[in-house]
């Protein structure tokens, strides 16, 4: 005779809880050490590859500077993802609702996406009244493309009946979309948001190195670059880690309104009930 | 005061002090011009800026560029060259036993910015048997994959470079300016549109005159001034790097030599650029059907503006 | 909720399907020919073998399917959208089709606010729909959150919250145990007589259609089509004193009959 | 009396098959007739913006250089969104099959994907042992974030009541991989492979811009800022536009591969029955 | 298909659930202290009011939801996933939860498939259980071309393609017409019978429970619990003539009385 197990104790929420802070953080842990270990073991020189402590202290030297540039590059990201997303969301809607839109205009959405930013750059400086501008306009290119993949599979991913039953109760194309198409499209919508605020802070960058102003009121990506040619390759580091926290906090953003959304009507975000 | 705006072709820096120095002292306001100078940078478009007409003196790297513009169609000319000689180098680990140029031919590995591969390197293939293209790889300006490969050369500017990879790796690099191999190309132009050239040449003889004569004071007088300015634009620039680049500028006659040593800064001659565009044609860089005659002009220079200036001031 | 201007007199038509035939993109001949007319007032059920086609009948009618020979008249005027949009039709489909997304309130609110109905103003009306299904306690839950029964409920709420003139209902009473669904049956012929609502039914219950209907019409399946008709004369206010009234039992009898029948005329189990 | 309106005539194929190729084509005379007039009637010179006639003419003057590029630039796009959908399929699964794993992983994935290229493009090459493998891995890194994003939100979509169905039936976690999971995901997948296609594409292009081959054997990004460099505008135009449609190409390919995939189950790619 | 070592004995529990309670995570309690026995061999069916917790009940027994508190004890022997693996349950879940991307064939073919079995070893077994729901027409169909009823019976078939020792089935036959309904019942006597399936059973029809059980236990809801309890003394294979005697018309009474009585006993409606 054998009893089955017996049912699971009530959760434990606050290692729940603390689970995804701790297993990246014992991850990192990792990382250092073996970066340190290795930068250790072969000797290898600063100037190709400096050790994290070395990173650390110039991150907290350089902070001043790299500060500065890093709300430079954070602005531009914010401004990008919001028009990007606001612009993306738009031409989806267009281009479900109307099927000519669509077939019209998807192929130069895919012409925009696969247009080298820095091939360009050079006639959007001509036709973009100032830098800043020229920068938006090239983050925004880079971040459009997913969000409006996203958005235009999440508005046709629209259950059948349900639009039946808005059509049955004479629903215009608005109400349709307000009530029915756009929450539907949410975890679709979400996930280019995942995407698309990454994309935008490597956008910005991007942007900058090509569009870029350079000099003092430039982003984290002209302090990257400089610290390169400059050869400072420790602040290079400190600018790179100082990008890709900045990267993961925005995705990590981008996540947590996910889930808030999504929690309690989406699998992918709902805890099975077991 | 006429408003002039002059885009430079990179961060601000002692290879363009005479321009920051002109500003700083006044002597451009002395010539009746107000000057904004627009720095450049890694990947800026300063030049797509003068073609389209935003901005008013563009500071052309290399006669190539010239060269491409006519081809092309490109109204635009070279109206001075503040260097005659391209501070351009290839540098390469002093232990390797790369000695003379065409020793670099050995090496498995070359680090060049595209512009130089499709221009220098074609030259150095014609005129030195042994280069190839699968030594070329890119150089991102970022120095560390060259110390890393002691079997490899590297591209670089005479004055930024060499200071910096002896600052890091602690080992001088041996150093090959591209100029005493050859590849004699004026540099450091100033380039206009030919509609400023034709309606205002007056204007366009002003903006050289007073570049010139900023240069000398840069060289020869006081220049706190026009460190300070560059210092502005450009933050990461130190007294030390300034005081190595304008050092090697005059060690290897950059700015003052043949010509100009006679005829002023900026100084060019048609024999000098027929030199380096025969060379160019004959490494097939340049279409020969290039009327090298239209990418510049000599009618602003060679005046010998600024030599009393030079005088004065004990140069 | 909407006024309809001039309601078809009792016993004219208010739909009629005639000679309709579906085909399915994919060769499925789900309906041959179906001549069809509901009338103003009437209880219709629909009685047929799973897969006759009852479900499609009933979306044709509703206009959510296009009949691919055939047409569909509708005498009392007006197009197909204004119709609609004049509170006109209610549906329960044969799925609970609720917004996952949406609480069990805001299920049944949506074809008010599709009217274009303020929440607040129309708080009581969803609030009595609910409490007529008995799930007033679960206004603020989520679909997922509810047992099969209780979804086919909150389905059925929202279609009687607009009181519609016609009301298509798409075995709306399967997933209920047999008191919920006496009750229900009790609650829609007393509301029919209040409303004066014309229902068009499907069911697989012979028993409960003969409970409710005036009208009961047996189809055959593959291709769809109508078999055999029965009235049920009777008042349209029934209690459970008419199950024992010799007339149920006969027309259950005859009903039933009929189903085996256009069971028998195709090759189905 | 109103009849409803008559049932619709059978549907007509050809006019329905076409319209997805006129509507975009006419779209492109209507582009190329502006560009055309523009250029025209502000003169605009053609080292500023060259005339759409003048662009065609450097493509067929130039297709033999141009054409060869274009071979390498797709070799790579087409090895980089490969590599890509393994790997990016490979981790997906893996960090939605153990939480632990999703914790761990997805920070340092956003931190790929955060990381300029032009920055670490130099560390790439110090340590890839030939230009080419710098470029693939260069390209790789720019494509596989958004499919696996895609991915990951596609495999913890699953209808929970399947995962119920398979738990009950004892699959295995291969199984039920395999099964249900790929499949259920498929909608999301695909959309991560129409943004990664394109991705791709413009990642072969950036990563020769950073880390890439030149001279003979270089690719259509080489071409063009070779272009640029040279004044040579016409060029860099015919190079553009043929990098965009290529682009357009690819992005058609994708999507009629997820059309195919989809088309007899998925909301976004039936046809509603009506 | 696959032989399980040793069934225990007729009559001796199979799995028991002392005192479970179910909680779920918003605060709804499904089940409060339940104490179910099933045995070796009968046909339970569980009734009562939607929303009382059959499916709850149902799917704890099944191992996909786990109790709040109690057990569930199998004296069987082997574990959780041992017992799945031997092809011990079969599950009919109260939605048809079909794959959409799979054809009917491969849906059936599934359960088949995850025990290791290649399409063409069991091709036969799955086009029986197809037939025997009446679907082999319908094979390489997709789950959306498919009518309600013709959903649900894919999904029977899939539960029975098997021959599982223990069938849960929860409300399979809601969805069918009368007819293919008794057709069904008596498959599953006779499949029964020769097999000596262990059957827990939900429905909402008295008749049906009475017809098919050897024992009925009525639930009440919120907190769901058990009621009453009914032993159907009658030889398990039955047929139509069955409805007719005493015993059953007594028990659908008693039955239909105690579910009154569960309904009554809390607001339910
Ligand atoms: N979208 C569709 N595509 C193809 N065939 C379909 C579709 N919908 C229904 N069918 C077919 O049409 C026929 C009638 O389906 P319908 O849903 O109308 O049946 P029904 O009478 O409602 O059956 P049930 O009682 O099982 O709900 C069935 O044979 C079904 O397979
Ligand atoms: N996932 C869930 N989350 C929260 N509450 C739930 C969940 N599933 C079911 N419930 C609640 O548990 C109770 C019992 O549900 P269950 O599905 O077991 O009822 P049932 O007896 O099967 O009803 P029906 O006959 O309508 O199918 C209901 O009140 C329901 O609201
Ligand atoms: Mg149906
Ligand atoms: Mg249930």
């Amino acid at each position: 005779m054998t009893d089955a197990p017996p049912p699971a104790a009530p959760p434990r929420p606050l290692r729940e809880r603390l689970l995804p802070v701790l297993v990246p953080l014992a991850i990192l842990v990792a990382v250092l050490l073996v970066w340190d270990w290795y930068v250790r073991a072969y000797d290898v020189k600063p100037y190709i590859l400096p050790g994290p402590w070395l990173v650390a202290q110039t991150l907290v030297k350089d902070w001043g500077t790299l500060s500065g540039a890093l709300l430079v590059t954070l602005e531009i990201t914010f401004s990008a993802l919001f028009l990007a997303v606001a612009g993306a969301s738009l031409l989806a809607v267009l281009m479900t609702e109307s099927r000519i839109a669509g077939l019209a205009l998807f192929p130069y959405a895919v012409i925009l996406q696969v247009t080298p930013i820095v091939a360009i750059a050079p006639l959007i400086l001509i036709y973009v009244p100032n830098t800043q501008a020229a920068v938006l306009t090239c983050a925004f290119i880079v971040t459009f493309f997913p969000i409006l993949s996203n958005m235009t599979a999440g508005l046709k991913s629209v259950d059948h009946n349900l639009l039946d039953l808005f059509h049955l109760y004479g629903a215009s194309r608005l109400q349709t979309l307000l009530f029915l198409k756009i929450p539907a499209a949410q975890p679709y919508f979400f996930t280019g948001l995942r995407i698309g605020g990454g994309l935008a802070l490597i956008a910005a960058v991007v942007a900058e190195f090509s569009a870029g102003s350079a000099g003092a009121g430039s982003g984290l990506a002209f302090r990257i670059l400089e610290s390169q040619y400059r050869l400072n390759i420790p602040r290079l580091f400190a600018g790179l880690i100082l990008l890709s926290s900045t990267g993961v906090l925005v995705f990590w953003l981008t996540s947590l309104v996910s889930h808030l959304a999504l929690r309690r009507w989406h699998e992918s975000a709902l805890k099975r009930e077991i | 005061l006429d408003e002039v705006s002059f885009g430079t072709n990179w961060l601000a820096q002692a290879e363009h002090g005479g321009f920051y120095q002109a500003v700083a002292d006044g002597t451009y306001e002395k010539y009746g011009l107000k000057v904004t100078i627009r720095q450049g940078g890694p990947q800026a478009a300063n030049r797509s800026l003068l073609i389209a007409g935003q901005i008013d003196f563009y500071m052309g790297g290399n006669m190539l560029e010239s060269f491409d513009a006519v081809k092309n169609g490109v109204p635009t000319v070279t109206v001075s060259a503040i260097f005659q000689k391209d501070p351009q180098i290839i540098m390469a680990h002093p232990d390797q036993g790369i000695d003379a140029f065409a020793d670099l031919a050995k090496l498995p590995t070359i680090f060049l910015g595209k512009d130089l591969f499709i221009t220098g390197f074609q030259w150095m293939k014609q005129a030195y048997p042994g280069f190839k293209d699968e030594q070329y790889k890119p150089y991102t300006f970022n120095p560390a994959p060259f110390i890393a490969d002691p079997q490899s050369a590297q591209q670089g500017y005479l004055t930024s470079e060499p200071f910096e990879v002896e600052r890091q790796a602690g080992w001088k690099p041996k150093i090959f300016l591209l100029a005493d191999q050859g590849f004699d190309t004026y540099s450091t132009t100033i380039e206009a549109q030919q509609k400023l050239v034709d309606e205002k040449p007056d204007l366009v003889q002003r903006f050289v005159d007073a570049s010139a004569i900023g240069w000398y004071n840069y060289l020869y007088g006081d220049n706190k001034a026009a460190n300070a300015l560059i210092k502005t634009d450009n933050p990461e620039m130190t007294d030390e790097q300034i005081a190595f680049s304008i050092a090697k500028m005059k060690e290897y006659g950059i700015v003052e030599s043949a010509e100009a040593l006679t005829g002023g800064i900026g100084c060019m001659t048609d024999a000098h650029h027929k030199s380096f565009y025969d060379k160019m044609v004959a490494a097939a860089v340049v279409d020969a059907s290039v009327d090298v005659t239209k990418a510049y002009t000599l009618k602003f220079v060679c005046k010998g503006v600024g030599l009393d200036v030079k005088k004065a001031l004990g140069g | 909720m909407s006024a309809v201007p001039s309601p078809a007199p009792p016993g004219a038509p208010v739909v009629r399907l005639e000679g309709v035939t579906k085909t399915f993109s994919n060769g499925t001949l789900a309906l041959a020919g179906l001549d069809l007319a509901v009338r103003q007032g009437e209880f219709l059920s629909l009685l047929g073998p799973s897969g006759c086609g009852k479900s499609t009948a009933l979306r044709i009618m509703a206009g959510l399917t296009q009949p691919s020979a055939g047409r569909i008249v509708w005498p009392g005027g007006a197009d197909d959208g204004a119709r609609r949009r004049a509170g006109g039709i209610g549906f329960v489909f044969q799925e609970p089709t609720l917004m996952p997304w949406a609480s069990v309130f805001d299920n049944v609110f949506l074809p008010l606010r599709l009217e274009g109905n303020r929440r607040g103003a129309v708080k009581t009306d969803v609030e009595e729909a609910l409490a007529l299904v008995g799930l007033s306690a679960f206004a603020g839950h989520y679909p997922r959150e509810l047992s099969g029964g209780m979804k086919m409920r909150v389905s059925i709420a929202r279609a009687l919250v607009t009181r519609p003139r016609i009301l298509l209902m798409d075995e709306p009473f399967a997933a209920l145990d047999e008191i919920t669904r006496f009750k229900l049956n009790n609650d829609i012929l007393r509301l029919r007589d209040q409303l004066g609502w014309t229902v068009v039914f499907v069911t697989h219950s012979v028993y409960e259609s003969v409970y409710l209907s005036s009208r009961i019409v047996v189809m055959a399946a593959r291709p769809g089509r109508v078999v055999s008709e029965f009235a049920v004369d009777a008042p349209p206010l029934r209690d459970e004193a008419f199950r024992t009234t010799e007339l149920y039992g006969r027309t259950c009898l005859d009903v039933s009959a009929a189903l085996h029948a256009a069971m028998g005329a195709n090759d189905h189990l």
